[in-house]
């Protein structure tokens, strides 16, 4: 009884183990997101971001090193360290050098570490981290390493922007800060109240909350809260489901002033705010889709909707990730040995399809790039988000946001 | 099940029962220790040790589901707060540093247990539903607490360490996954035999007592709420060290090992398996971790496929995969399972590819409904076709029709051999 | 010398309703003593009060001088006071010789013990098996005790509740449903295993009653009527009156 | 003064859309001892099934239709679901339900995918009834609060002045006897079932709008109304009416106030460490009502099952 289960494993195992086939010429990235699940709708929009990106700006541009081809490979996380760790480990056995990853600073974190003791302990098959979303500073400060590298502005430099916008708009007296209640909404809550005491001492902070994250079914309390504050504007953190709820319920109860918030756009966001959305969301966000920053990021934006007509670009960093990786490969002259690779994205300066041109920082690999104010609006649209007839339009435009913003980053080198 | 020990007489299996026991854990031990060189990997490696620290978690589930027959909700949590007090221990800096780790999930297994001395305190006075909504109530409880307790939980980042900072073990500073394999191993090994033995120990044939019939047990002079309060207190004993194989394994523990998402699925690896047998949850553990590592690889529905899988279970085999296998030692006491042999093959084989056509079926389905635009190209059992012409569709429907016709066909011939295997005895199922 | 178990105005109220109104009542140490009485006047209730399945409303119960107010029903099992029950109760999955071991453990000296086995006792094991001898159920010691028969399960019953060495046996109409040969072969049983000790059992069988009580108790409306010799007891004429009159004539 | 009244009314449609999916789940077990774990699962397919009939024929066709699907579906998993797996006892009961909690929401994210359906309040009610010192009150709150006291008030009238209602009731005390009276049980354990989860559809339909219809839906909701009717007492429409009421205005206020841990510890005599980011101590010190909001509930729910195991209003223990 005992061998015939064991048989079974063995099949199963070996099974799971023949599909690790590496072939020779191509450079796999392994995409870990979510891709069931209630997120599984952002991750399965950023893995078409990917595919379409390696494919567009690197296969189609005859690859890499003289003809290397770039393949995503999918791994499921389903949002979670342990299942990250695991398809992490799956994806160091298929030969796999480059890690990209972005929902949950709770997954980056968890990966981020296990990656730097991964290259101390195996220092044979060492990997990257490619870090497209998860914004936490910790990230690039106290938690900082070699192989980690984030393509997106941390949550500092976004409200760094933000407070800009805020502290030009003379017309606000009151911000009322409300966030999801772990590590990445008290950041934005900290920044926010730090970022405001420095450049508009004058504006009161009329409520400064967090909730439980992904728990709350009914905002309707907490916007009788902020219209009791009778706040002029609130600033938010939320994403997903929370990001919706927050949005719509004050929204409905008659609150009419700004809404500056990171996430509210795309994954049905954008169709579920809609009409009234339209004046209030403010979004902080690299990568300008509206209007389009030049013919070519239109013609890009343009090829990727006739493959994903349900698709939206809402993570344009993506696209700089494949080039960036794409040059330092060429520039380290190999694909396999990623320290050269690491050394040569260090630095790394780069012109952003999306308008701009961006910098690899050296002392704690934070890309420095535009960051923007975008409006949620119907008008002047030309790539909506969901198919919706609304989308997002840049505002405000930080250049180079927080290049000299100090870090905390003590980074040991091979 | 093969021939060869169907066509064995049933007395030495009955003569030599108290041999029995030790032969399982033999093999058991030998795989154990062989199986790295099988598949040497990593990832099947991770895969292995994942597969081994829900073994010993179900089986500590276990003792209060299928031994003690209480349903808890919320159980998590003892293996969770288990491994993040090893977390701690392992950041704590000079007294990990003088500690080997393979010790560790000692102190795991002691935190599992005060939570569950505290928690049983109150919990264990009743069993049933009072028992299984307090279990919810506290399992949330938590569960909610670790992300607004930082000090403790780590907020939702979890609280990460370096098990390598522990003092070497003979050398071995478990740098390497196949160390930590190891280490696993004999801890799935010292606990698994530790909760064998412990079923057979007064506590654990009165827990059994206490589930069946807890007023006679009464009047037997045991108090039914001790009873209880004991298997609950093992039991997160075993479920703390559970945890702290995690916390070695992963080096990471978050809010997900708390909530009650692992609860539930901690309870649906238990029942998979069988909670009637001692090895059912062992089988469920194992089963489980290759569909959520294994078929997830291939598959993005197998969310879908278990919950059908988990029903399905529910429904026609209570007894889980264990139930399944042991309805067969009958028959074979009778030496009669050979002849169940034919009839199967004629009824689950059609059935196997009756139940994959209409696996095709349903990926055909989706991906048509959800892939994007344009993109009609899909793989399947490592054939690429066009989802939108109607000939793939035809093939798969025709497959599903025809294997479970056939299922349906020689299901009866199946039945009668199953009663005739079994007559002497007089017992089917 | 105290009685085995003494009642002392013993109450009983659910709600409104008084379902013993104070009974008086002493059992000597090794009588077997019968209560009997017709249907509803209270004799399952007097059990359950006894056997702390069931608090009372007032008056007390001694069991070898001992107040038993307050005690929880394992507690008074291990003062020596072990019950059957009128519907079948063991322990249906496990299997036969299980149950018979099971009821011995705390006799024993088991407690909640969790460091040896019980396979490996031989003290457990042959007790268990020379109570399986005394109810006849050896060849069935590993079935599942589900399977028995209702008469094997009833013996069965009789069986844990013996095992355990309590000197105050209580039995619950430990013949009910059975048929004549299957009573006799009971009664037999009852007399053989209860042997120096004191049995106190409900009965409705006058035959069971008469072969084997020496004391015999009449509950009517929450109340006992007459307690004595059971030859005194057919001779009583309020019992007559209340409730022998057909019953004896029955028999 | 004002607030108070905005969060009763707030609170009230909270409490309610809880009671409707409550009073379900509590009649249901009453009557059969299944703890439906799946519940909350009835609530989403009401919502969604709500949302796919609003697209073609509008959203008043899907309060009307979406439920009664329910209900068939309901009633079809308790005649070939439960029914089957009643024989093996209250434990594979149990675990059955969850199972088929699991498998709706993976069959929900197979139909409809991943993202939250724009399932929208109809026209007609997307204005504001009134408002209270500038605090406006949707139409469609309003609207919910009149179909939740309607349904009660239906569930009552059927329970208390209809023959049917009569057996139920005895059965919610005296399942046995009922069946001993000769009535089939069978089949009123399948209508209970189908008129449960019935329930739990029309609020899935109405609340869907409001809550968002997603496929976790069912998870955010599913163990809060176990803990209602465990507080609230097994088997008591009244209690899970209390109980409901009281959950919904408790998690609002604990939501509209900033009350602080720190005022009540302070209250209380004990000195706030100095420098409290260092002190182990610190997120005791920090906590804030609306952080624990949502968990209050299942602490209440415990100290009930500690202190009263029968609930607020229940007579048989749960």
């Amino acid at each position: 009884m005992r061998k015939s289960i064991t048989l079974g494993v063995a099949a199963a195992l070996t099974l799971s183990v023949s599909s690790f086939s590496v072939a020779a010429d191509t450079i796999k990235i392994a995409f870990i997101d979510p891709l069931s699940g209630p997120f599984a709708g952002t991750g399965v929009n950023g893995l078409h971001q990917y595919e379409f990106a390696a494919e567009e700006l690197v296969n189609k541009k005859g690859g890499v090193l003289g003809g290397d081809m770039f393949e995503i490979v999918a791994f499921d996380n389903k949002i979670s360290p342990k299942e990250s760790l695991i398809q992490l480990q799956v994806a160091i056995d298929q030969g796999i050098r480059y890690i990209a990853q972005g929902n949950s600073s709770g997954v980056a974190n968890a990966l981020t570490e296990a990656i730097d003791k991964h290259n101390r302990r195996n220092p044979e098959d060492r990997v990257l981290f490619l870090n497209y979303s998860a914004v936490d500073p910790a990230l690039t400060n106290d938690k900082c390493n070699f192989w980690h590298f984030r393509f997106d502005a941390n949550a500092d430099i976004k409200m760094d922007a933000l407070t800009d916008v805020i502290a030009e708009d003379t017309g606000i007296t009151k911000v009322y800060i409300i966030g999801q209640d772990y590590s990445f909404g008290k950041a934005v809550a900290a920044a926010a109240v730090r970022f405001i005491g420095e450049k508009r001492p004058d504006i009161e902070i009329v409520g400064n909350e967090l909730h439980p994250i992904g728990k709350v079914k009914d905002f309707t309390p907490y916007s009788r809260k902020i219209m009791a504050a009778e706040t002029d504007a609130i600033i938010t953190g939320n994403w997903g489901a929370d990001m919706l709820g927050l949005g719509k319920s004050v929204l409905e109860n008659g609150y009419e002033g700004p809404i500056f918030t990171y996430y509210a756009a795309a994954d049905g966001i954008t169709a579920a705010f809609g009409e009234t959305g339209e004046g209030s969301l403010r979004l902080v966000a690299e990568g300008q889709i509206n209007p389009p920053a030049s013919d070519a990021a239109a013609a890009y934006y343009e090829s990727f909707k006739a493959k994903y007509p349900d698709g939206n670009i809402s993570q344009a960093r993506i696209t700089n990730v494949i080039e960036m990786l794409a040059k330092a490969i060429e520039e380290a002259g190999t694909a396999t040995d990623v320290v050269p690779v690491a050394y040569a994205l260090e630095g790394m300066e780069h012109e952003s399809l999306w308008g701009g041109s961006v910098k690899m920082r050296e002392v704690d690999h934070q890309l420095i790039q535009d960051v923007h104010i975008h409006a949620h609006t119907g008008d002047d649209i030309t790539f909506d988000y969901d198919n919706s007839g609304f989308g997002i339009k840049v505002e405000n435009t930080v250049t180079m946001a927080a290049m000299d913003s100090p870090t905390t980053c003590n980074m040991r080198r091979p | 099940m093969s021939d060869q020990q169907a066509r064995k007489p049933a007395q030495p299996l009955q003569a030599g029962s108290i041999a029995l026991p030790m032969i399982p854990w033999g093999i058991a031990a030998v795989l154990l220790c062989i199986l790295p060189f099988i598949f040497t990997n990593n990832s099947a490696i991770t895969i292995m040790n994942q597969m081994a620290i829900t073994i010993i978690f179900a089986l500590a589930y276990n003792m209060l589901l299928g031994q003690g027959g209480m349903l808890s909700f919320g159980h998590a949590v003892y293996a969770g707060v288990g491994g993040f007090a090893c977390m701690h221990i392992i950041n704590s800096g000079d007294f990990f540093s003088g500690l080997p780790l393979p010790v560790l999930p000692i102190f795991g297994g002691l935190v599992g247990m005060w939570l569950a001395i505290i928690v049983g305190a109150f919990s264990t006075r009743k069993a049933g539903t009072v028992f299984a909504m307090i279990s919810l109530g506290v399992g949330e409880l938590i569960a909610a607490c670790s992300v607004i307790i930082v000090v403790f939980f780590g907020g939702e980042e979890g609280v990460s360490g370096d098990r390598t900072y522990g003092l070497p073990f003979f050398g071995v500073e478990f740098l390497q996954q196949i160390e930590v394999y190891y280490l696993i191993a004999f801890w799935l090994m010292l606990s698994a035999i530790l909760m064998y033995l412990y079923s057979r120990t007064p506590m654990g044939r009165m827990a059994n007592a206490v589930r069946d019939n807890p007023e006679r047990a009464e009047f037997l002079g045991y108090s039914a709420r001790w009873v209880r309060f004991y298997s609950f207190v093992a039991s997160g004993f075993f479920a703390g060290i559970a945890g702290a194989l995690f916390a070695i394994n992963y080096e990471i523990l978050t809010e997900e090992n708390l909530n009650t998402t692992q609860s539930g699925i901690i309870l649906l690896v238990t029942f998979l398996g069988g909670v009637g047998f001692f090895f059912g949850p062992i089988l469920g553990a194992i089963v489980f971790t290759l569909v959520q590592t294994v078929l997830s690889l291939q598959t993005e529905l197998w969310g879908f496929y278990l919950g059908i899988i988990f029903v399905a279970t529910v429904m026609f085999f209570p007894g889980g995969l264990a139930g399944l296998i042991m309805m067969h030692v009958p028959a074979l006491r009778l030496g009669k399972l050979g002849r169940l042999g034919v009839p199967y093959l004629k009824t689950l084989l059609p059935a196997a590819i009756g139940a994959l056509g209409a696996a095709a079926l349903v990926e055909m389905i989706f991906h048509v409904r959800h892939a994007p635009n344009g993109d009609q190209e899909m793989t399947l059992f490592w054939t690429t076709f066009d989802s939108h012409t109607i000939l793939p569709w035809g093939i798969a429907t025709l497959v599903t029709v025809v294997g479970f016709g056939i299922m349906r066909a020689t299901a009866p011939a199946l039945v009668e051999a199953w009663n005739e295997a079994n007559t002497p005895d007089g017992m089917s199922e | 010398m105290t009685a085995a178990l003494e009642l002392d105005g013993l109450k009983k109220s659910f709600g409104k309703t008084e379902i013993i109104r104070g009974v008086d009542l002493s059992i000597g140490t090794g009588e077997r003593h019968a209560i009997i009485g017709p249907n509803g006047a209270g004799k399952s209730t007097l059990f359950n009060l006894i056997t702390g399945r069931f608090a009372q409303s007032g008056g007390a119960i001694r069991l070898h001088g001992t107040d038993l107010a307050g005690k929880a029903p394992f507690e008074i099992n291990r003062m020596g006071l072990s019950r059957s029950f009128q519907i079948t109760n063991i322990f249906p999955k496990m299997t036969v010789f299980e149950n018979v071991r099971c009821s011995l453990l705390w006799a024993m000296g088991y407690r909640y013990n969790f460091w040896s086995m019980v396979g490996r006792s031989r003290a457990l094991t042959d007790g268990a098996d020379e109570i399986l001898e005394q109810i006849n159920l050896t060849a069935r010691r590993d079935l599942p005790a589900g399977v028995l028969s209702y008469a094997e399960q009833r013996a069965l019953e009789i069986g844990i509740t013996i095992a355990g060495g309590a000197d105050v046996i209580m039995l619950d109409e430990p013949t009910a449903g059975m048929s004549h040969s299957e009573t006799d072969y009971i009664v037999d049983l009852i007399r053989t295993v209860t042997e120096g000790k004191t049995l106190i059992m409900v009965e409705h069988d006058m035959g069971v009653v008469f072969g084997l009580a020496d004391q015999i108790s009449v509950l009517v409306y929450g109340e006992i009527i007459a307690t004595g010799t059971p030859e005194n007891v057919r001779a009583n004429a309020r019992v007559q009156e209340a409730y022998l009159g057909t019953a004896l004539e029955d028999h | 003064m004002d607030l108070i009244l905005v969060n009763l009314i707030d609170g009230l449609v909270t409490g309610l859309l809880l009671f409707m999916l409550s009073a379900g789940l509590t009649l249901i077990f009453s009557m059969m001892g299944v703890l439906n774990f799946a519940h909350a699962s009835f609530y989403m397919l009401g919502a969604y099934f709500a949302f796919q009939i609003s697209m073609a024929l509008g959203f008043w066709m899907g309060l009307l239709l979406a439920p009664l699907i329910v209900g068939v579906l309901g009633a079809g998993v308790e005649r070939y679901g439960l029914r089957r797996v009643h024989q093996y006892g209250h434990v594979p009961e149990l675990i059955f339900t969850f199972g088929l909690a699991l498998l709706i929401e993976e069959l929900v994210q197979f139909i409809w995918g991943k993202n939250q359906m724009p399932y929208e309040a109809p026209e007609i009610l997307q204005f504001t009834a009134f408002a209270i010192a500038g605090n406006s009150i949707p139409a469609y709150k309003i609207f919910m609060i009149f179909i939740s006291v309607i349904i009660f008030i239906g569930l009552l009238w059927v329970l208390t002045r209809t023959r049917v209602g009569m057996i139920i009731q005895a059965a919610l005390t005296y399942p046995k006897t009922v069946e001993a009276l000769g009535h089939n049980v069978p089949l009123i354990f399948m209508g209970v079932f189908g008129v449960g989860t019935a329930l739990a559809g029309v609020a899935g339909v109405i609340a869907g709008p409001v809550l968002g219809t997603f496929p976790g839906m069912a998870f955010v909701l599913g163990s809060i109304v176990f803990v209602t009717i465990v507080i609230g007492g097994l088997g008591s429409l009244w209690g899970a009416l209390v109980a409901s009421l009281l959950i919904g205005w408790m998690t609002t206020f604990a939501k509209s106030y900033n009350l602080r841990m720190e005022d009540l510890l302070t209250w209380l005599g004990f000195t706030k460490p100095e420098n409290i980011w260092d002190s182990a101590w610190r997120d005791l010190w920090t906590i804030t009502s609306p952080q624990i909001a949502d968990i209050l509930p299942y602490i209440l729910m415990v100290l009930i099952l500690i202190f009263r195991p029968y609930g607020l209003f229940g007579k048989r223990d749960a």
